[in-house]
């Protein structure tokens, strides 16, 4: 299952993650400042909306990919996705 | 195609549009050609909209809920945001069960598709 | 192909919501995928026509204004439907004030689109 | 008598914020103050004309719609200011969209409201 | 001074009540459910808009004084004020 | 009369007007007829908006900047709001000055009206 996580949601998000045995995850609009407490939190592949990145001037932990929109559509397309935004 | 649908209601209710309108979508959504099954779940702020002491008068959600229970929608509330939010399981309304934060995150994962309002 | 549906409920000036809904659904018909957008509470507000802001960067949140964006989204084939009762409840005179294209509907359009998308994203 | 300013950023249907600027209005009207409101942001969606609700509680937010309370308000005396550049930027257009009284200003209004008035409250 | 008191700006507020000799404290809108912290928090006089009150149906401590609009404008013209909303 | 303001911007920046818009309203209440001395502070979540990583650009700021300094506005930000959300002095723009919660709170007391966006 993909998750889009923002801010507003993100203690549900990371719980609804936490019980998931295959999660993906993409930071997207403000959720992207949560870079750090995801990378922590979460053993998953951790995408995150590069433009919500750049804007922001978010430094990116290692293990998290920063994604165009294109390929954020095709994690949507490839995996059942849930909104967290 | 008949959907598992999770409509989620996000927000303190007072002030603004999103609980009444939320509720509203979800008998809409529940009441459609394909009469998917909903739960609406009370989470985040939303689970003060929950509580047996709101004015659900003044809130605009009488009709709104009895038109999804009629349509055989059920309604649920987050007992983990209501923890962090020093509300009591004694305070929620008959109509709305209290689950754990496991549960609602289940019911997250088991949904065809999540609304939030 | 898939068919992505879009919930939008956010407003045009009050958080990202919009902008990232344009921005899914521009990917998502490049890519060759059907896309619905459906518009309600403040989403009612985001296809607006005649919005216009004097100074804006290039490179920001309104390079153009939503309704650009969603005009070109219209064009390029994209359903957009705003809930009617949002669009009285705003004020909004639908015949003057959307772009052609841009449909009312109501929540049985919802209904339909969650019936039939592949994937729903609430935003 | 005071002179109580009111400046309103909050939306006719995100925040309650519209309506406790009514409210405190209302109530220093009733009493012999002068009110001035500055609309600004989202706060120029409130006093939008033709805002139409079906079902609302008496007892609720939506007892009557925003814009006519503040026709009311403007009736009774208040001074009703909305951001030029707001407006355009939404969408509005000022001549039919907003009752007459409603007042289209710029930030300098603004200015002169925060040099004369006793209070300021930032709703 | 005054302070109307809402939810998204209240740690702003009490850390600028803390440093007054006098302040007066006005919950409003989602800031009544403020209530408890506010009265455990500050040693001085409490209000709550008594509208706010009713439709969430909260129990207010009994040192917070619930007042309806007209009384809140009166404190209002009484007070230099300050909004936190 | 001429006034002390403080202008409070209190949201995350991007993806809303309300920081370059109160940047634009505070400017302007600066250049206005009674000249108001005008400070802009960071607080809340508008905190992030202070860090000289981000696109201010992006963020339709540098104008409205550039004419609050010409007007003698000034800028800070919030300290404890920083702390809260482990921003760190170092990250701040040259152009804002980092002060204490305690001193955000006394120029909140001090002014004759704030305004928040």
């Amino acid at each position: 299952m993909l998750y889009l996580v923002d801010e507003p949601m993100a203690d549900l998000a990371f719980r609804t993650i936490a019980g998931d045995e295959d999660p993906r995850i993409a930071l997207i609009q403000d959720g992207v400042l949560l870079a750090s407490r995801a990378a922590a939190e979460v053993d998953a592949p951790i995408y995150a909306v590069a433009k919500d990145v750049e804007v922001r001037g978010v430094d990116l932990p290692s293990e998290i990919e920063p994604v165009p929109y294109d390929t954020l559509i095709e994690l949507v397309v490839e995996h059942e996705t849930k909104s967290f935004v | 195609m008949k959907r598992d649908v999770l409509v989620m209601l996000t927000r303190a209710p007072y002030g603004r549009v999103h609980v009444p309108e939320g509720l509203r979508a979800a008998r809409g959504v529940a009441a459609g050609f394909d009469r998917h099954d909903v739960t609406v779940a009370f989470v985040a702020d939303g689970v003060y909209a929950a509580r047996e002491a709101v004015d659900r008068e003044a809130l605009n959600m009488p009709g709104h809920i009895a038109d999804l229970l009629a349509e055989d929608g059920e309604m649920v509330v987050d007992e983990a945001a209501m923890a962090a939010r020093d509300v009591r399981p004694a305070e929620i309304a008959g109509d709305i069960a209290v689950e754990s934060g496991e549960r609602i995150a289940d019911r997250v994962r088991a949904a065809d598709h999540t609304l939030d309002f | 192909m898939a068919h992505l549906g879009f919930l939008l409920t956010g407003g045009p000036f009050d958080s990202e919501r919009w902008r990232t809904a344009y921005e899914m659904g521009r990917a998502a018909l490049d890519a060759g995928h059907e896309v619905t957008y459906f518009h309600y509470l403040d989403g009612a507000l985001v296809p607006v026509a005649g919005q216009e802001f004097p100074d804006c960067s290039d490179t920001g949140l309104y390079d153009e204004m939503p309704v650009e964006k969603f005009r070109e989204l219209v064009a390029d084939g994209a359903e957009v439907i705003c809930c009617g009762l949002c669009v009285s409840a705003r004020g909004i005179d639908a015949e003057t004030d959307y772009p052609e294209g841009v449909e009312i509907g109501l929540l049985p359009d919802l209904a339909d689109m969650l019936g039939t998308a592949d994937r729903v994203i609430s935003l």
